[in-house]
């Protein structure tokens, strides 16, 4: 017995075989699959799932960098993100007890290799107990600005170039010289954008028309460790770059090759499971219907009747609006009105099974209903309820992501609504951009098809009509 | 005589027809009067044929007597118990006592089974045998019976992987498995081809004879009727309207209806395509819902007088030597059709055949 | 018998190429039929008699295609001819088909007028008046009132949709009319009544028909000459009085079909029977195909293919037994 | 006959409608509940400060009386203080009679915070952009399916059965976002939101121009979402319809092709065709009501948005009650073309 229900699926394998596009949708649901199983190693961000609403968790990467492959294709280069290790270091002590204070020097040498300069520059400090510190910026041409931090701060310090207001003023300070000397007298100092013109040609138009020259530019830190217990660990300079990661970050810095990874973990476990319960109970809710008739068909027609003559996402926009579920309640509300699906089908191919002789011998020999329901109808429908699985999934990914989409789903998971979502929300679609909003679409859309194809291959097999030859 | 193995007494069975809302709400209930009151008795050791054309009510009989429907009226016997309305335990004796073969081969065995599946089914379900060596072991003694050998090649086979003939012995194996007494055959071989029809035919008579089966041959083919049964009935609308033995119904036909049936054959001889067919019949079968009053035949019969619509329904009657009739101007039609019937009888010459 | 030959087949091939190889559902078959007769065409399920109808509309059922031969019309090759031309010359003018399962040969869309009426404009120029006194005439020759032609074939019992498929079949007085199987799926009542009419349209027009069944009996009633065709290939073609005539068929085959068919007037005892199945015609037996069924096989039958030869004026047989050489 | 049918398919509908609204006054009657509660506390805040003002000199007692005997006189009036079930029933029928009473947070165009207002003017829109696309849908559903039936097997027929698949598991809103960056940005040809441009344009004619022009690209992503889907249920029906026994016998009959593929085939295949393709379809459109939220295209799909964002139940509510009922409009429509073209129940007969 177990060696015949083998040589059937043997056949049916043997059939899927043909069809390509089935193939190509099993090994595209594979790679899926290895995304999940690998995505501690596969994503940067390894917490990316637990901590995507956590802002303190991307602090380390940059705002709204494209991804690393677009200077594969542009001409003007993207600065690439990277970190910077203290080049050379140098302690000096002096006090004691007390009032005892440590100098630390620290030179960070950066290669910036043209094109757009880098968004920002941010200096993490790390220290335990009291300091305050001081930078100076030392340019290809010499040109040297420094700044200074007003107070002395307990525990790590942070320091981004970018937002520091006085920097601006010394850039200003330090190239106003080279600029056209009208312009000069015109402009405000702290309407200078300081990241390009930090990295731009000290000639006229160095702030309106920037030249970006490539060189080593040196961020050279002097570090006062105040009292005897401050301490410093390790110290670096991440220079934000215009490109980061594999899929780029958005505009909360996120990085959002991770959040995809994250994403397809969620897209596959609310797919399989919502298409996986509603099929289960379609399946067995039409056969139950197709194969007792009379009045429980009746009445179990009506109630699918009812439920089909509700518009799915606008019930289920009310529902989520008004209860606020969790991922794993909005599974089981989708199922409610899932299931649906396959119920008619299946009544009609058990209405004709049930015509078939071999269902009035097994009554004839005795067999009760649940024999002839689970031993003669079901196992005829586990292809169609297979196939029919794998076309609803997508439903439910998409279901779940047009919810998200509109603000409803569960904020504490990452699913590629979600993403999406945030991107609409912020603008990125008028913004154009495309990075945030392309990537987690296409995977909705990819896995979709992954599950279309596998779907579509066994209809095929089951609907021996369609058959082209 | 012997005991009777199977009577039916007036058995009905009405089926409610569908109605709309308006209907229920006036109270109108129509029925098919599928089944409307059938009387007959079985004897072990016979094969009782039951004929008609499509929709007359002979397979709802059969379904009856297999109880795959509830009997609405009458009563029905087995070996003498009442199994009208038996249910648990009863019912499962009933069901091992009484089984069926279906008319249509390729749909009468689930196409994922193989044929060991099929045939270990009745065991499993009425857990017979002690282990699964037993019952396996009888499985191949049964299908050794129907001539399916050896059977280590047919138990791992599908359905579909058998010829329609073959379908059928195993289909019939299956009904052999739980030793019944009774077996209703449904057109047990009009879906096979010519070729192999004898063959099924003959193996089932051996079987009889060897395990004392009983047989109900429900069929719409009069010829493979007269060579397989002893006793026919012919059924017309949910009843009999002619029963007796099979050669006596056939070749001294009395009801007007058995006559038409009859002369609608066709048969395998010469020298009748330039002869039109005596089919004595007009208009079409009525539906079951609405069945003429008084004889039910009388819209369709040549011979109705006002009497057949006026009065109550004729009975069957017997008018000798077991044969029956449910007529009442069968003595007329008899004397009519005395002289017509030797010119009839001579059709059925015996052929040469030129080798062998 | 010198009757003018209407149809013409010689040594028509139809395969059907399937995946488990080519399927030779009609090999070779040569035959004719003549002005005015009914020639039944009988064989067992899947011996190529349906095929061998459909090839004669040069209408094949994919994945099946006609490989070789010719189908002679009165003298034209109507496989040599274009698709039009079989359209405007061939199908329904000249030849045309009851299909088998008739219930399911009308369009369920349109009334019977509009299928009817459809048909003739295809092939007559004629007014609206003269196309519905053809069809009434004709539905009245077969029995049906002329009320059915505003009905919808669903509103039609399954003797009556079969009777306006007839009566379609014969309304553009083609030369040849194709029945296939047009009894099976109805009451032996009804098709008694079907064969009348059959009978009785035959003696009314001077047509030809070509009856397609599986069952002998119907052949005895309705054939003049009988083609008894097995595994894609022709048995025995003789008449009625060849074939169920006191002198009996000639070849085995026919011979066991026949014996296996139960008399109704006579008390049998034990009837005959095949042993064994019909071949896969993907990989037909080498000789006579039916050499491992037969019970008078010999060793010639194994290895050489057995022509078709007249035995007797009008009876052609394919048996080394039944050749006197 | 066939009137009966319709008469009996719409009495149907209403009964359907009367379930769901039903079910839905059950399920949200909670919340619906607190909503009104919390409207009327308001009210009655606001009638208080009326009478503070109007008379200074009234003690807080009294105050706190007037407020209890008005809040349990709303209360009652809007039959807060019954049963659960007969609250349930009440809402039910205020529904039933479209009574969805105001707003808490949004306005209509003109003000007004009455919910039938705000509902009523969003029903034409939604009516507009999707029947449109809708209407293009079909015409081209069916077009290339009948190519494809035609070609069936072919490379042509292959290639676009994939991009059926490829666009299943695509969410519309998703295309339609692509669009905007692609035809409203990267190449502006369409403007990227709204229906019309502000200021809108006086005349006639240029407001119906600047209104297509708007309409535009929502319905061309649309259109070239959807149709593919309806080509492929096309095609299907027709290549099974091809294979049935009339067909053969049609051509046997010597009717041309031409006829036998629109005559015979598509006309039979219709019932089918047209109720899959738009049920299809108008399932499609319940799943892709939020698309009109990234044109923000002014309709009951955009509505739904706005109201979740500013949490107005009330609005929420009556948006859920109206798809409802016009997405039950619409099936019980479809049914009654498939009644229209299949003479089975036309002129009666089993169905």
């Amino acid at each position: 017995m177990k060696g015949a229900r083998f040589d059937q699926l043997r056949t049916f394998w043997a059939e899927f075989r043909r069809v390509k596009s089935g193939l190509v949708g099993l090994a595209l649901l594979g790679v899926f699959i290895l995304i999940v199983l690998l995505a501690p190693w596969l994503s940067p961000y390894s917490q990316a799932d637990k901590r995507w609403r956590d802002m303190t968790y991307w602090i380390d990467s940059p705002r709204d960098a494209r991804p690393l492959w677009v200077n594969w294709f542009t001409s003007r280069k993207y600065t690439e993100t990277q970190t910077i290790n203290a080049a050379s270091s140098k302690e000096t002590i002096t006090g004691s007890g007390s009032s005892t204070m440590r100098i630390e020097e620290m030179e960070f040498p950066y290669q910036y290799k043209a094109g757009y300069p880098p968004n920002d520059i941010m200096i993490k400090l790390g220290v335990t107990g009291r300091s305050s510190y001081e930078v100076l910026i030392v340019r290809p041409d010499g040109k040297q600005m420094s700044y200074r931090g007003s107070t002395t701060i307990e525990g790590a310090q942070v320091v981004r170039l970018s937002v520091v207001e006085t920097l601006a003023s010394r850039v200003y300070a330090a190239l106003a010289p080279s600029e056209d000397p009208a312009f000069a007298a015109q402009k405000d100092p702290t309407q200078i954008d300081p990241m390009s013109a930090l990295f731009a040609k000290a000639q006229p138009g160095v702030f309106t028309n920037p030249v970006n020259v490539p060189g080593t530019y040196t961020v050279k830190v002097k570090l006062a460790l105040i009292g005897p217990d401050a301490k410093l660990d390790t110290s670096q300079v991440l220079v934000m770059g215009g490109v980061s990661g594999i899929l780029g970050t958005d505009d909360g810095k996120r990085d959002l090759w991770s959040g995809v990874v994250a994403g397809t973990k969620w897209a596959l476990l609310l797919g399989l499971l919502t298409s996986l319960i509603s099929v289960a109970v379609g399946v067995i809710y039409g056969v139950a219907s197709g194969y007792f008739g009379g009045w429980i068909d009746a009445l179990m027609n009506r109630i699918y009747e009812v439920f089909t003559s509700i518009p799915l996402l606008p019930i289920l926009i009310v529902m989520s609006a008004v209860f606020k579920p969790s991922i794993w309640i909005m599974i089981l509300v989708m199922c409610v009105f899932f299931w649906t699906g396959p119920v008619k089908t299946v009544r009609s191919i058990a209405l004709q099974i049930k015509e078939n002789a071999y269902i009035e011998a097994a009554r004839g020999l005795g067999a009760s209903h649940g024999r002839i329901l689970f031993r003669h109808l079901v196992p005829q429908l586990l292809p169609f309820a297979f196939a029919s699985m794998a076309l609803s999934v997508p439903g439910a990914i998409v279901t779940e992501s047009s919810l998200s989409l509109i603000g409803l789903g569960d904020a504490t998971v990452v699913t590629w609504g979600q993403i999406l979502r945030d991107a609409f929300g912020s603008g990125a679609v008028l913004k154009g951009v495309w990075w945030w909003v392309v990537p987690p679409g296409l995977a909705i859309a990819v896995m979709g098809m992954t599950f279309a194809f596998i779907g579509f291959a066994m209809d095929t097999i089951l609907n021996p009509r369609l058959k082209t030859r | 005589m012997s005991e009777p193995i199977l009577v039916a007494e007036n058995l009905t069975k009405w089926f409610p027809v569908k109605r709309s809302v308006g209907q229920v709400l006036r109270g109108n209930r129509t029925w098919v009067r599928a089944v409307d009151g059938v009387s007959f008795s079985i004897e072990k050791g016979e094969i009782f044929g039951l004929v008609g054309e499509s929709g007359c009510g002979k397979t709802t009989t059969g379904k009856l007597i297999m109880k795959l429907l509830e009997i609405t009226d009458g009563r029905l016997y087995v070996s003498g118990e009442d199994v009208t309305h038996v249910r648990g335990r009863a019912l499962e004796k009933h069901r091992r006592a009484v089984q069926m073969i279906f008319q249509d081969p390729y749909s009468s065995m689930n196409p994922r089974f193989t044929i060991r599946d099929v045939l270990m089914e009745p065991l499993e379900i009425h857990k017979v045998g002690k282990d699964m060596k037993e019952r396996e072991a009888w499985v191949r003694e049964i299908l050794n019976e129907v001539k399916l050998s050896p059977p280590e090649e047919f138990l791992v086979r599908h359905p579909h992987m058998l010829s329609g003939g073959q379908r059928q012995r195993a289909a019939t194996a299956r009904t052999l498995m739980l030793n019944p007494s009774v077996i209703v055959a449904d057109e047990p071989v009009s879906m096979i081809d010519l070729s192999t029809r004898a063959e099924i035919l003959h193996m089932m008579r051996q079987l009889q004879r060897e395990l004392g089966l009983t047989y109900i041959y429900v069929t719409h083919d009069l010829s493979t009727a007269r060579y397989f049964t002893d006793r026919l009935a012919v059924m017309y609308l949910g009843k009999i309207i002619e029963m007796g033995p099979s050669g006596t119904v056939i070749d001294r036909c009395l009801h007007p209806y058995t006559q038409a049936l009859i002369g609608a054959v066709c048969e395998p001889v010469s020298g009748k395509v330039n002869q039109v067919k005596d089919v004595p019949i007009k208009g079409e079968i009525p539906a079951a819902t609405n069945i003429p009053p008084g004889c039910r035949f009388h819209p369709r019969c040549l011979y109705a007088i006002p009497e057949c619509w006026e009065e109550v329904e004729p009975k069957l009657v017997d008018i000798g030597g077991g044969h029956m009739v449910a007529c009442r101007r069968h003595e007329e039609i008899e004397r009519v059709g005395a002289a017509a019937r030797t010119s009839e009888a001579s059709l059925g010459i015996r052929r040469a055949t030129r080798i062998s | 018998m010198a009757m003018e030959r209407v149809l013409e087949v010689r040594d028509l091939e139809l395969h059907y190429f399937t995946r488990k190889g080519v399927v030779r559902a009609v090999d070779k078959i040569t035959f004719d039929v003549r002005q005015g007769e009914t020639l039944g065409v009988v064989g067992e399920s899947g011996c190529g008699k349906t095929t061998m109808g459909t090839a004669l509309l040069n209408m094949p059922t994919p994945p099946g295609r006609i490989v070789g031969g010719q189908i002679l019309l009165d003298g034209l090759d109507i496989l040599k001819i274009s698709e039009q031309e079989i359209r405007r010359r061939v199908r329904w003018e000249s030849i045309s088909m009851v299909f088998q399962g008739a219930m399911n040969c009308l369009t369920p869309v349109y009334t019977i007028e509009k299928q009817m009426k459809e048909t003739l404009q295809q092939h007559r120029e004629m007014s609206k008046e003269e196309a519905r006194t053809r069809m009434k005439n004709y539905l009245n020759m077969v029995g049906l009132a002329d009320d059915v032609l505003q009905r919808y074939p669903h509103e039609l019992s399954g003797g009556m949709k079969q009777r306006v498929v007839i009566a379609m079949a014969l309304f553009l007085e083609p030369r040849v009319v194709i029945c296939d199987e047009p009894t099976t799926a109805l009451d032996v009542v009804v098709q008694a009544q079907v064969i009348n009419l059959l009978k009785d349209l035959k003696s009314q027009v001077n047509l030809s028909f070509i009856f397609i069944t599986h069952d002998l009996s119907i052949e005895a009633e309705v054939s003049d000459r009988i083609m008894v065709m097995y595994a894609g290939q022709i048995a025995e073609l003789g008449t009625s009085d060849q074939i169920f005539g006191p002198q009996g068929p000639a070849h085995p085959y026919t011979q066991r079909l026949l014996a296996a068919t139960p008399l109704l007037h006579k008390e049998v005892t034990e009837l005959a029977f095949i042993p064994g199945t019909p071949p896969d015609l993907v990989d037909p037996p080498s000789g006579c195909r039916f050499h491992p069924r037969c019970h008078v096989v010999m060793d010639r039958c194994l290895k050489d293919e057995v022509p078709l030869r007249e035995i007797e004026p009008d009876h052609m047989v394919a048996c080394w037994r039944c050749f006197h050489e | 006959m066939y009137w009966k049918y319709v008469v009996r398919r719409i009495l149907y509908a209403a009964l359907i409608m009367v379930v769901c609204v039903f079910i839905f006054s059950a399920l949200f009657n909670t919340v619906a509940d607190k909503v009104m509660r919390g409207q009327i506390d308001e009210q009655v805040k606001g009638e208080i400060v009326q009478i503070q003002k109007s008379n200074r000199g009234m003690h807080p007692e009294q105050l706190q009386a007037i407020r209890d005997q008005r809040t349990a006189q709303l209360y009652a009036q809007y039959h807060l203080n019954e049963p659960m079930m007969q609250r349930i029933m009440y809402r039910t029928l205020s529904s039933l009679v479209f009574n969805f009473g105001t707003s808490t947070q949004m306005k209509s165009l003109a003000g007004s915070n009455n919910v039938n207002t705000i509902i009523y003017e969003r029903i034409p829109r939604t009516l507009l952009l999707f029947g449109v696309a809708a209407v293009l849908d079909i015409i081209l559903g069916v077009w290339l399916g009948l190519v494809k039936a035609r070609r069936a097997g072919k490379m042509m027929d292959r290639s676009t059965d994939l991009v059926t698949m490829v666009l299943f598991g695509l969410p519309l809103w998703w295309l339609g976002m692509m669009f905007i960056m692609l035809f409203a940005f990267a190449i502006p040809i369409f403007p990227s939101s709204a229906m019309h441009a502000s200021p809108p344009p006086a005349d006639a004619l240029g407001n119906f121009l600047d209104l297509m022009h708007h309409l535009a690209l929502p319905v061309i992503t649309i259109v070239l979402f959807g149709f593919w889907g309806r080509a492929y249920i096309t095609r299907n029906l027709v290549v099974s319809t091809l294979q049935e026994d009339f067909i053969m016998s049609a051509r046997a009959r010597g009717l041309s092709e031409r006829r036998i593929l629109f005559g015979h085939t598509l006309r039979s295949a219709a019932p089918p065709i047209v109720t899959m393709s738009l049920l299809a379809l108008v399932v499609s459109i319940g799943g892709g009501l939020i698309f009109e939220g990234i044109f923000s295209w002014p309709g009951l799909g955009n509505l739904y948005w706005q109201a979740v964002q500013q949490n107005d139940v009330p609005v929420l509510m009556a948006d859920l009650m109206v798809t409802t009922v016009l997405f039950i409009a619409c099936l019980a429509f479809l049914d009654l073309i498939y009644g229209f073209l299949d003479p089975r129940v036309k002129v009666g007969g089993k169905a």
